[in-house]
């Protein structure tokens, strides 16, 4: 398979170059490492909100930096978690002495390296606080397991972290609101196809003509089930019912939406699916207060979308449409 | 017990080994991480080794502070779920060499080694990760050469035959940890990336060590 | 190919549908067309800004309805240009009495069309001018082709064309800005892959592992050239040399460049281009006044990008820089 | 010549075949422009058609009238190049019928139909389009009736003839006109879609007017 690079063993540096070569005002690269942050990061008297991952799921996590989201994002290779010393020079760069929120993907390498790097900040006197998300249904959740992995629902997590310290909010308040939000949110996903990453150069798993998968992640692994193709309307009733059977919400209960493309659908498919799903929410009697639509957390070239459903608050509907003016997201 | 020198030596040449092994197998790790997970193993591995065997010249003092190193490098080198695994236990289980390599501190060794990938990562023996192949590794070695009073090499030669059968034993497990535990049934039929890369890593350590 | 769709016939009717069920603050659709506008059009004291074309070119044209860009987008089928009747209707709808600016694409289907709709809208007594954008350099200008190709440049258009709208500034004045962008504009695009219609649902092209195509538009059609397989680097150079030809600018000039994504590719590999188109545009000693990175304009999901340069002066940066709040566009 | 109700069926029979015929060549038309275009023609023109054909029951009043209604269906239902140019030309050359269908209004209709094509769209012979499937089958059409004094079927049939030599020329033309001038000397050795277009609704009214 083609792709626009050079050598896949500097798709990443490059990028993260590419990036501040187009936002200089916005990005500041930290010398040496594969971070990202703010270009006046530390913000005075203001808690960090800092994220990071395996590279791949773009515009995550770099794309959401700036006013009211994110201050910093470390870029691991594709799909690898960033290594602990970075995400500690991460942290370090992104606290102004009010203390630093992590907000992690619920992978075991990506919460390894981010405890790691907590204990280091911590011996270097920066107070660090983590949330896991792990937003997606299509995993059973057990004690005995992995778990259920972090996917779109980290895109609100970010929001009203950032959201929250923005206002001054101290660490413990940024925390709770973020755990709020991971509370509440679940998520459905599904391919058409594999993606493929720079290094292999061909699709992780193959997929019949007529075949999709559900209950897949970001990281181009096969999903739970493999299925007969279907229209955008089955496709959409099968992720929204899931995602809704997890959350079990009240009739009347206000939601957040999202339609999230997975990098290679194109945007008019994902408006397809976003009139099926206004209207099993209306059937369902949800009171929608905000329907994004568009790519949040991709995997790579994949053609695919996940269904994302959050119950808010008064408290999460103000933070998420608090302001922000970031890359990939402006409020 | 050989000298210092010797086994720092023994050392840089099983790093060789080790880097050489994992890059002609990273397109088969990274098959197998595929199936049943993200495609990276074969990259992950690699890099990290690749990294250490860069190093060996950074790589002096004591035995115990080159594994040290090479702990430390894999961390901030790989990444994912290896990476910590790995390197962490590296270098947390490399204190037990303080007083240079001998059978006692490497039965040491191979204990802390795996007690680290546990209480890092959680898995129980069955749970379909690179700890159904250390487990009867470490065990066959530690009984080898307590109980049984076998040489180390014989020991080790064992416990590379135990890894191989825990290897094969991944194949019909359902994953309980790692990114193939949101296959659910579908990593049935699975060989384990991570122990595999664990059994290579070892045939390179009976490799160097018979020389 | 697999898509999520249900029918193909269908698939424009439910992508606008989709889009004001997104956002129903912003976006109306006029009832009976395949045309959006502004929820609030038309905006009193305001020349309407429209624009329209084919679809599969999302976010283009809707994606760009707002404060300060587009006051309305008519939505043809597929790469089909809107038929005169829906742009009669979506002149109309815009016109707050100021007349109306419609920015053309340089095809002839779309001219066509657009040219009946004014003759009809004048019969109604709205006053309407058109602007023609033809900025893909790939394709000889001459009196006896059809021209230039309008692609990723009509971005900009919209956006200064907008800004100026909003000013309160008149029809003639908003066409002169609109036409001083045509005239300072180029693009050059490739592709790695052939897109996939939903009514054809196979590749319009073929294209080999080891080949891709050069001075191709935005409608799946095959480029001017066939070539073998390059770098992002070679690649990018090839793009920026052609389009900073046609220019022809001046040592010192300022400019705003833009890597546009063409709906298949990571955003990764969109930034890999942007680390070298920047570094070309030092090295031809070209001020970078801004550096836009997206998709913008795309072709569903085609593989590739195309590299845009616009010059501009200060009224042109001023009017780029101006407020815009659209869906795909915040300025 | 037969009355206006004969005729009104005629054209309504002429409708339903052309429709037929577009939406069984869709595939083909499709193609055509797949590898010169943007793949629509098929799509474009048999949407537009079968629109007209469910409309036959609004087909009423005079046959100018009827003929007019087939223009202005097209053209809001086409959109693209052959919305305008298709639609747009058979509503300007509508007027021609005002007396019905007689062999004289039927040069007239055919010669207005081409002249708007081409004031539309700025085509001339060679520039690998429509007009060039257009031309030699109005030319023909004309001269076998005025100059050979022959039956209106026997010319539309020498018509028929030419407008296939004229998809023909298209095949080894550079484009100059429409979508495939942006593939340069590439799009020599592919024969034209709007031309095929042409010539496929030629031969449904010849074969509608031998019954
Ligand atoms: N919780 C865990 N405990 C032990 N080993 C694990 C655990 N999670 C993953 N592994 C091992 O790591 C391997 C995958 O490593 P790698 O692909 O490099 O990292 P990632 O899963 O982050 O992509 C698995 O094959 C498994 O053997
Ligand atoms: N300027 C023109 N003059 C005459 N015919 C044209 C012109 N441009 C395009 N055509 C005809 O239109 C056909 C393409 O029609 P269609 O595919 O439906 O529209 P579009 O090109 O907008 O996709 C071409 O094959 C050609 O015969
Ligand atoms: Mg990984
Ligand atoms: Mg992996
Ligand atoms: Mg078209
Ligand atoms: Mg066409």
């Amino acid at each position: 398979m083609k792709k626009l690079i050079n050598d896949p063993a500097d798709v990443v540096d490059e990028m993260l170059d590419g990036m501040v070569a187009a936002y200089p005002d916005r990005l500041r690269r930290l010398d040496g490492y594969e971070v990202l942050v703010r270009a006046d990061a530390p913000v005075d008297g203001k808690v960090g909100v800092v994220s990071g991952g395996g590279s791949g799921h773009e515009p995550t996590h770099a794309g959401y930096i700036g006013d009211g989201m994110l201050d910093g994002a470390a870029a691991g290779q594709v799909f690898t978690s960033p290594t602990a010393d970075q995400l500690n020079e991460m942290v370090k760069a992104c606290d102004a002495g009010e203390g630093v929120l992590c907000v992690v993907k619920n992978y075991e390498g990506d919460v390894m390296n981010f405890e790691t790097a907590g204990e280091m900040a911590a011996m270097d006197d920066v107070e660090v606080e983590q949330v896991v998300v792990n937003d997606d249904v299509a995993v059973e959740d057990s004690l005995y397991t992995s778990g259920r992995r972090g996917v779109c629902g980290t895109i609100l997590v970010h929001k009203v972290a950032g959201a929250k310290a923005a206002e001054g909010a101290e660490l413990a308040e940024v925390k709770r609101v973020a755990e709020k939000v991971v509370d509440n949110v679940g998520t459905m996903g599904m391919a058409l196809t594999s993606c493929v990453t720079p290094e292999k150069g061909e699709p992780t798993f193959d997929l019949g003509e007529d075949e999709l998968e559900l209950g897949i992640g970001i990281h181009g692994e096969p999903g739970t089930q493999r299925a007969d193709m279907m229209s955008a309307d089955e496709i959409t009733e099968h992720l929204t019912e899931k995602v809704l059977d997890d959350l079990d919400l009240d009739s009347g209960q206000e939601v957040v939406t999202i339609v999230n493309g997975m990098g290679g659908t194109p945007e008019m498919e994902l408006f397809v699916v976003n009139k099926r799903l206004q209207e099993l929410m209306d059937d369902h009697d949800l009171q929608v207060h905000d329907a994004w639509v568009g790519d949040y957390m991709t995997s790579l070239d994949m053609m695919g979308c996940s269904v994302t459903v959050c119950a808010v608050d008064d408290e999460l509907k103000e933070l998420l449409d608090a302001p922000a003016d970031t890359l990939a997201l402006k409020r | 017990m050989a000298d210092t020198e010797t086994q720092r030596e023994a050392v840089l040449a099983a790093i060789d080994a080790v880097a050489e092994r994992l890059s002609a197998e990273k397109s088969y790790l990274t098959d197998l991480d595929s199936a049943i997970g993200d495609a990276d193993h074969g990259a992950n591995m690699s890099r990290g080794f690749g990294a250490v065997a860069e190093k060996t010249d950074e790589l002096d003092g004591d035995i115990d502070d080159v594994v040290k190193t090479v702990g430390t490098t894999l961390i901030s080198e790989v990444g994912g779920a290896s990476g910590p695994l790995y390197g962490g236990s590296i270098m947390f289980a490399s204190q037990e060499l303080e007083g240079g390599i001998t059978a006692e501190t490497s039965v040491a060794f191979a204990e802390a080694y795996l007690d680290k990938v546990q209480d890092r990562g959680d898995a129980q023996i069955g749970s379909k990760t690179m700890v159904d192949a250390l487990t009867p590794a470490v065990h066959t070695f530690k009984k080898s050469i307590e109980q049984d009073d076998l040489p180390p090499l014989t020991a080790l030669a064992k416990a590379v035959d135990a890894a191989e059968r825990g290897v094969n034993f991944t194949v019909p497990l359902k994953a309980k940890k790692g990114r193939a535990s949101y296959l659910d049934w579908r990593s049935v039929g699975h060989q384990d990336p991570g122990a595999t890369s664990t059994l290579f890593i070892m045939e390179e350590l009976l490799d160097v060590a018979s020389e």
